[in-house]
C-alpha cells in the first residue's frame, strides 16, 4: 500500500507535471490543514500516541528555531554559509526522530538541524558551516555521517555501511538523506542499485524541495515521481508528503523495520519546498516567484501538526509558549556560543592526514609552528597571511 | 552488399574543424574598467555572437547566470538552446558536450567549483583528451571546461581545490588559467576558438579584481606566458591566482633590494619553455608559486624542467612555495596553506643567499 | 503496448527471476522455434515482405559469418582480443540495419559485426581489436562513434549527439549499445536521465546478454527486468525478445520513429545470450554450466528465422547455401587481408594528439624518428624494443 | 532534550582504528617458486586468515577470480560474504568500501584496469583522502585500492595507462607499487594492515615473473625504497614496471665502464627521501624512469626534489626517461612509448659525458 503505483502515461510529455506534483497525492496522514485524510495513512497507535506526538510537535518547533537562528548567525558573520531547511522541518524532525541510537545517519549540507535533533551540540553540529574545521562531531559516537557536500556521492557510503552491518548481524539501520537534485548523479544509482542487489538495510529519503539552487525539478527529470526510481532497482518507492511529519514517521518506520528485517532497501520522496534561498548567497528572485514560496509558506509543516494536535485538543496556547520557549532557550544559548570567535589551531591541518605523518608533513608543520611562532612573538598574526586578503 | 544500409555520401555535419570565425568579434567597444568576471561573461557573450555553433550548459547556468554569474544574461540574449542548465549530472555534462562536439557544436560547459568537476574525470581522460587521436582527426573536441579553481575565498570543503595537475598531466588537453581582466577576455575567446579541448581554470579569489578592458583587445596566442615584470635577480613563476602574490613579493623584494622578474604562465599546456628557460637563464635564479598541494603538484614540472635545462645557469636551487600536502583547510585555517607573500619571501631570501 | 507493463511485486525478493528471466514474456513475433507468437508483435507489412526479409537473414548470416572468422583470427594471433557477438547476431544485424544513413550508431568492443554490417570494411572494422590503431574506420562518414571500452561512457555522447541534431533540426536519431553490465554503471543514469529531459532523439539498445563477463545478471541488478528502470526516466521501457530479429526490428523501428518525430528517447531491453567467453581471453566454464550454453544454442537467432522464411516458403536449401556462399566470400576476403601484418607508422602517434602538435611533442617526434631511422640503418628493429619483451 | 533519540552510551562498533593483527600471518610455508601474480593472492588469502574484517570485492573477483586471477580461490575458501563480486560501478565499488571501513571493516577493492578507477576518482580524491582528517580520525579509512597499471601487455586502448601521478598529488593517500615478488606480498600484507588509505599498483606486466617466495617474509616498511643494485656513477630510480628495464640498463651500462645504482621507491607517498637523496649525494647523478606521460608525471617531482635538494653535489641535469606525452598507443606501436632499455642507456651516456 506504501508501493508507488506509477500511471506511466503520466511520465511522458506531461507539462503540467511539475505544476501538479504536489496534488497527484503523494501519501499523507494529514492534509495541509493538519485533517486526517480520508482514505490516507493509517499509522500505528505507539506512533498517534499524545506524547510521541508532541515530541515530534517540540522537534519540529525545535528545528524551525535552530533554522531560524542559524540563519540570523550567517547573516551576522558569524557562520561562512548556511543553507536553510525553513519549510523542511518535517524531514529533519523524522529523518532524526524515526532511527534507533545505533542506527547510522547519513546527512547533507542541509541537514544541520537533523543533527541537532539527533542530539548533537548545535556549535558541533555548525561546524563545517562555521569554517572551523569539516566536520565538529564524533561521527561514530554520534553514527551520523560528516555531512556530505558531493552530491549523492554518500549514498554509496551509506549502502556500505549497512552491508557491513548486515554482515556483522547487527541490527543496524543506515539512513541516507538526499535531495532532488542529487537524484540526478551517477553515484545515486549506483548506491540505489547495488543496495537492492545487496539487499542491505538502508533507506534513502530524498527531500524533493522542488529546486536544485536555481534548477526546478522539471529540468532534473521527465518523471513525475522520484519515487518511480524504485522500480528499476527492484526497490520499493514510496512517494510520501514531505511536510506531514506524521506520515513521514510513518512511511520511514514502515521501510526502516523492513530493512532491519532482512526486507532490503527503500526509496522514499518527501515532497516539500525550500522555502529559503539554496544558501544566504544565493538569490532565488532570479529564478521563481515569490507567489510560488507564498503558497508553501501556508503548507508549513509546523503550523499544520499544530492545527491537528490543537484540533484534537493536545495541545493549547500555554503549552504552545512552553514549547516555544524550549526554542527560544535553545537558539539562545546556540547564539551565545557561535557569536565567539571560534579556537582553531594550525596544528590540526597536519595531525589526522594519516595515522602518523609522513617525513614531508612533520616538515612542513615545524615550519608552520615556527611562523605561527614568529607571528606570536612580532604579534602581528596579520603579516603571516599577507598576500590572501 | 545489399545488406550495407549506410551510404558515406551524405551531406556531411556541420564541421567542428572549420575554424571558428576570427577573433574577436564584433565592434570595438569603449574603454571601460570591468571585473575578471564581467570580462568573461563579454567573452562568452561575444563568442556566442560570433559562433552560432558556441553553446553554454551546465549547472546553473541560464536563469541563474551562474553561482559567479559568470553567464549571466546569456540565456535571455540568445535563448535557453543556446544557453541551458543541464540535469545536475557532471559526467553526464561533459559528455553531453563530446556527442554535440561530434556533430559539429562548440560548447563551452561550466563545473560549478573545482572539486564538482570530479565526477566528469573518466569522460576527461578517456574520452575528451582521446577523441581525435583515437579518430585520427575525424572527431576533434572544441569543447571548453571552465572551472572557477582555488582557494582563499572563504569556501567550505571542497569548494577550494586546485585540479590543475591532474589535467595536465594528461596528454591531449590545453590547460589554461587567466590571472588578468584582458586574459580572462582573450584566453577565454581563443580557448573557444581552439580546435582542442581546453580546460579553463578561471581563479575565483580574483573574479572581483578590476582593470580596464577596451574591445577588440589581443595578448597573445595560446601557450605564450606573460611576463608581468622584468628583473635581473630571479624569477618568480606563477599562474592564476598566484599572480597577484608574485607581484606583491616583487615590490616588497625590492625595497630589500631584490630585482625580481615575475612570470605568468597563462597556459600550462602547451607550456612555454621558450620564455620560462629565456628569463632563467638572465636571471639564474627561479621560484614557482602555486596553490595546489606542492607534492607532485604543477610546479615540480616546472622545477624539473629548469633544472634540467638551465642546469649550467642555475645559481641557487629551483624553490617551490605552495599548498600544504594536506586536504584542502576550512576557512578559518586556510591562510595557512595558502603561499603567501611573507613565504615567498623567505624563498627569494634563500635563493639569493644560496 | 510496447510500453512495459510492470509487476512491481515481481521485481522484489524474486529469486527465480533470472532462472525465468527469458519466460516472463518479452515481446516477440517469432517463438524460439520460428513460429509467430499468438498475440505476439504485430509488424508492419514492409517489414514482413520477402526482399527484407531475406535482407536481414543475409544480415543474420553475415554476422555469424563475421563472428566465426574474427574468432578464428584471434586464435590464429591475428588480432590483440576479440569479444564475440556469437548468438547475438539478431541484436547486431538489427542495430545496423533500423538505421537510416543520417542517424549514428554508438557501438561498443561487442558489435564489431554490426560496423560490419553498416558498411564498414571489416579491416577499419577490425583495427581496435587488431591493435593497429584505436579506431580504424571515419566515424564521421559512417556516423558510427569508435567502439567504447569505457562501460556506459558512450551512452552519454549519444544523448549529446541526438541533442545536437534535435537543435539543428535535423531528423537524425543516435542509437546507443549497451551491455546489461553496463546498466549498473553511473553513466548509463545520467545519460538516460538527461536524455529524458531533453527529450533527445536517442535509443538505447541494452544487449542483455546475461553476463559481465562472469558476473551474472542477478548480481547486477535485484529487478526484474531492464527495461524497468525507463520508468524512472519518464521514458518506454520495452522489453523484447533478443534473438527475434523481426521483432526486434519491429520494436526498434517504433523507437526510432517516435525519437525522430519529437516522441523523446527509448529505452530497449534485448535478452540474449553470450554464447562464447567474454573474449577470447576468458574461460567462461569458471563460472557458467555447459548446459546452459546448450539451452541458448537451441534459441539460435540464424535458425530461427531460417526456420520461420523456409516455413512460408521464402527459403530454400539452394538459396541458403548461396546465402551460405556470401557470407563464405565475405569471411574469405576478411581472412585474406587480416592475416597480413598490418602497416604502422609511429609518426601517427604525435599527428593528431592536438590540432596542431605543441613544441613538446615535436621534439618527441623527432626522437622517435631518429630512432626509428637508427633501427632501419642498424636493420635491428628490435633493438629499438629493447627491455619490452 | 526530550527530542532526542541518539545515545552516545552504546557499545562502539568494530573499530577499524584496532590495528590489522601483526603482519606477517600462520605457519611458516616451504620455499616455493612463485609468480608476482601467485604472491599477491597468497597475501591475500592470508591477510584474510588474519583479520576477519578484511573483505575483498570488485568486479569478477568472486568466482571468476579476478580477470588476472589475483583473487582466484578466495570467494571458495572464505565464501561469498569475504570475497563477492559487485555490480558494474566503480564509483559505488569505492564508495560502498568506504562506507564499510566506517563501520570497521577493511576492505581490499579491485578495480580491474588502470583506466576503469577513473569512475571512482570523486569518491578517492573527496572521500577516501579526506575523511580521516575530516573526522579528526573518528573515522579512519584502512582501505586497499588493487589497480593493475602499466602496458606492455598488448592491451587495447584504455588497459595500459599509469595513473599513480593523479594519486600521488592527493594528499591523504599511500601510493605503493611492488616490483618483486617478495614485495608483491609483503607489500599487499603491509597495505591491508595500514590504518591508511593505500592505491596498490600492481605491475601487470610482471604479473607472471618468478621468484622464490619463503613465508613469512619482511622486505621493509612501507615508505622505504629498495637498492636493488648498487653503484658510483648513477642512480636509476624506478617503480614498479620500469624496475627491469632499469636492472637491464644497468648490465648494459657495466659493459660500457659505467657502475650504476639501481633504486626500486616502492612507496610513491610516503617518499623515502633519505634513500633517494642519499644514492644521488654518492653518486651525483639520476635518472628517473617511469612508463607515464612524462609532462607533470611522478618524475617530475622525484626530479624536483633532488634537483632542490642535491643542488651542489648534482654533476649532471636529473634526467627522465618516461612515456611520451600521448594517450597510450594501441598494440603496435607501444613499444614507441615505453621507456627503453636504448633510451635510457641514451640518458645514461648524456648524463655521464655532461
Ligand atoms: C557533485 C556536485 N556537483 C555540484 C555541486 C554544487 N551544488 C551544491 S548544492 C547543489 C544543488 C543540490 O540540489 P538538491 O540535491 O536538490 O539538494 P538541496 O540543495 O535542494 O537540498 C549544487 C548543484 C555539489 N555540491 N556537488
Ligand atoms: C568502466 C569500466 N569498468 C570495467 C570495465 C571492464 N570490462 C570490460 S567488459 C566488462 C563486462 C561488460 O558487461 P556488459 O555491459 O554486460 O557487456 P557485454 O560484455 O556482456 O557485452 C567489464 C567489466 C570496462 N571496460 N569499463
Ligand atoms: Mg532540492
Ligand atoms: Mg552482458
Amino acid at each position: 500500500m506504501t508501493l508507488l503505483d506509477l500511471p506511466l502515461a503520466a511520465t511522458r510529455g506531461n507539462p503540467a507535471a511539475a505544476a501538479s506534483y504536489w496534488d497527484t497525492d503523494p501519501l499523507r496522514y494529514l492534509d495541509e490543514h493538519g485533517a486526517p485524510v480520508e482514505g490516507g495513512l493509517r499509522p500505528a497507535p505507539e506512533l498517534l500516541a499524545t506524547d510521541r506526538l508532541l515530541a515530534l510537535y517540540r522537534a519540529l518547533r525545535l528545528a524551525r528555531a535552530f533554522d531560524t537562528e542559524a540563519t540570523a548567525l550567517v547573516m551576522q558573520g558569524h557562520l561562512a554559509v548556511y543553507p536553510s531547511s525553513r519549510g523542511q522541518e518535517a524531514c529533519q524532525a523524522a529523518a532524526a526522530l524515526c532511527l534507533e541510537p545505533q542506527d547510522w545517519l547519513f546527512p547533507t549540507y542541509r541537514d544541520t538541524a537533523a543533527l541537532a535533533l539527533r542530539g548533537i551540540d548545535p556549535v558541533e553540529a555548525l561546524t563545517l558551516l562555521r569554517g572551523s574545521w569539516h566536520c565538529g562531531y564524533d561521527a561514530k559516537r554520534w553514527r551520523t555521517a560528516p555531512q556530505c557536500t558531493p552530491l549523492a556521492t554518500q549514498a554509496p557510503h551509506a549502502v556500505g555501511l549497512a552491508l557491513a552491518a548486515k554482515m556483522a548481524g547487527d541490527p543496524v539501520v543506515a539512513l541516507c538523506l538526499l535531495g532532488d537534485g542529487a537524484t540526478s548523479e551517477g553515484d545515486f544509482h549506483e548506491a540505489c542499485n547495488s543496495a537492492a542487489v545487496y539487499q542491505a538495510p538502508v533507506v534513502f529519503l530524498v527531500q524533493n524541495n522542488q529546486y536544485a539552487i536555481s534548477v526546478p525539478l522539471r529540468k532534473q527529470t521527465h518523471a513525475l515521481s522520484l519515487a518511480g526510481k524504485g522500480v528499476g532497482y527492484g526497490m520499493p518507492g514510496v512517494r510520501v508528503d514531505g511536510n506531514d511529519v506524521i506520515g513521514l514517521m510513518h512511511v520511514l518506520g514502515e521501510a526502516i523495520e523492513r530493512a532491519r528485517g532482512g526486507g532490503g532497501p527503500t526509496l522514499i520522496e518527501a515532497i516539500t519546498y525550500r522555502i529559503r534561498p539554496h544558501t544566504n548567497a544565493d538569490d532565488a528572485n532570479r529564478y521563481r516567484d515569490t507567489s510560488e514560496v507564498d503558497l508553501w509558506l501556508g503548507r508549513d509543516p509546523v503550523d499544520r501538526l499544530a492545527r491537528y494536535l490543537t484540533a484534537i485538543g493536545h495541545l493549547d496556547a500555554g503549552l504552545d509558549a512552553a514549547i516555544g520557549e524550549e526554542g527560544a532557550k535553545y537558539a539562545a544559548a546556540m547564539r551565545e556560543q557561535l557569536a565567539r570567535e571560534p579556537e582553531v589551531d594550525p596544528a590540526d591541518l597536519f595531525d589526522h592526514v594519516f595515522a602518523s605523518p609522513t617525513p614531508q608533513l612533520r616538515a612542513q608543520r615545524a615550519m608552520i609552528e615556527a611562523e605561527a611562532a614568529a607571528a606570536q612573538r612580532d604579534g602581528q598574526q596579520d603579516a603571516a597571511h599577507g598576500g590572501q586578503a | 552488399m545489399s545488406v550495407v544500409t549506410a551510404s558515406p555520401s551524405l551531406p556531411a555535419t556541420p564541421s567542428a574543424s572549420t575554424p571558428a570565425p576570427a577573433v574577436p568579434a564584433p565592434a570595438p567597444a569603449k574603454p571601460a574598467t570591468v571585473t575578471l568576471a564581467k570580462a568573461l561573461n563579454q567573452a562568452l557573450a561575444d563568442a556566442m555572437t560570433a559562433d552560432e555553433r558556441v553553446v553554454v550548459f551546465g549547472e546553473d547556468v541560464a536563469e541563474l547566470g551562474g553561482v559567479f554569474r559568470i553567464t549571466d544574461g546569456l540565456a535571455a540574449r540568445f535563448g535557453e538552446s543556446r544557453c541551458f542548465d543541464t540535469p545536475l549530472a557532471e559526467a553526464s555534462i561533459l559528455g553531453t558536450a563530446i556527442g554535440m562536439a561530434m556533430y559539429g557544436y562548440r560548447p563551452v560547459v561550466e563545473m560549478q567549483f573545482d572539486a564538482f568537476a570530479y565526477p566528469a574525470f573518466e569522460q576527461l581522460v578517456s574520452h575528451l583528451s582521446k577523441m581525435r587521436n583515437r579518430t585520427r582527426g575525424a572527431l576533434p573536441m572544441p569543447i571548453v571546461i571552465r572551472i572557477p579553481y582555488g582557494g582563499g575565498i572563504g569556501g567550505v570543503e571542497h569548494h577550494s581545490d586546485s585540479s590543475e595537475a591532474y589535467i595536465a598531466h594528461t596528454p591531449g588537453i590545453h590547460v589554461i588559467t587567466p590571472a588578468t581582466v584582458q586574459d580572462a577576455y582573450w584566453l577565454l575567446r581563443s580557448a573557444i576558438a581552439s580546435p582542442d579541448p581546453v580546460v579553463f581554470f578561471e581563479p575565483k579569489r580574483l573574479y572581483w579584481s578590476k582593470a580596464q578592458l577596451t574591445l577588440p583587445v589581443t595578448t597573445g596566442p595560446i601557450g605564450t606566458a606573460a611576463i608581468r615584470r622584468t628583473g635581473r635577480d630571479l624569477t618568480l613563476i606563477a599562474y592564476g591566482q598566484t599572480v597577484p602574490v608574485a607581484l606583491e613579493t616583487a615590490e616588497h623584494a625590492a625595497e630589500l633590494g631584490y630585482d625580481l622578474e615575475v612570470l605568468d604562465l597563462r597556459s600550462l599546456v602547451p607550456f612555454d619553455d621558450a620564455t620560462v628557460l629565456a628569463s632563467v637563464e638572465r636571471t639564474g635564479r627561479a621560484i614557482v608559486i602555486h596553490e595546489a598541494a606542492g607534492f607532485a603538484g604543477f610546479g615540480a614540472e616546472i622545477a624539473a624542467r629548469i633544472s634540467e635545462r638551465c642546469f649550467y645557469r642555475l645559481e641557487a636551487p629551483v624553490l617551490r612555495v605552495t599548498g600544504l600536502d594536506i586536504p584542502y583547510p576550512p576557512p578559518k585555517l586556510e591562510h595557512w596553506h595558502l603561499p603567501s607573500v611573507d613565504r615567498v619571501l623567505d624563498a627569494v631570501e634563500h635563493a639569493m643567499t644560496a
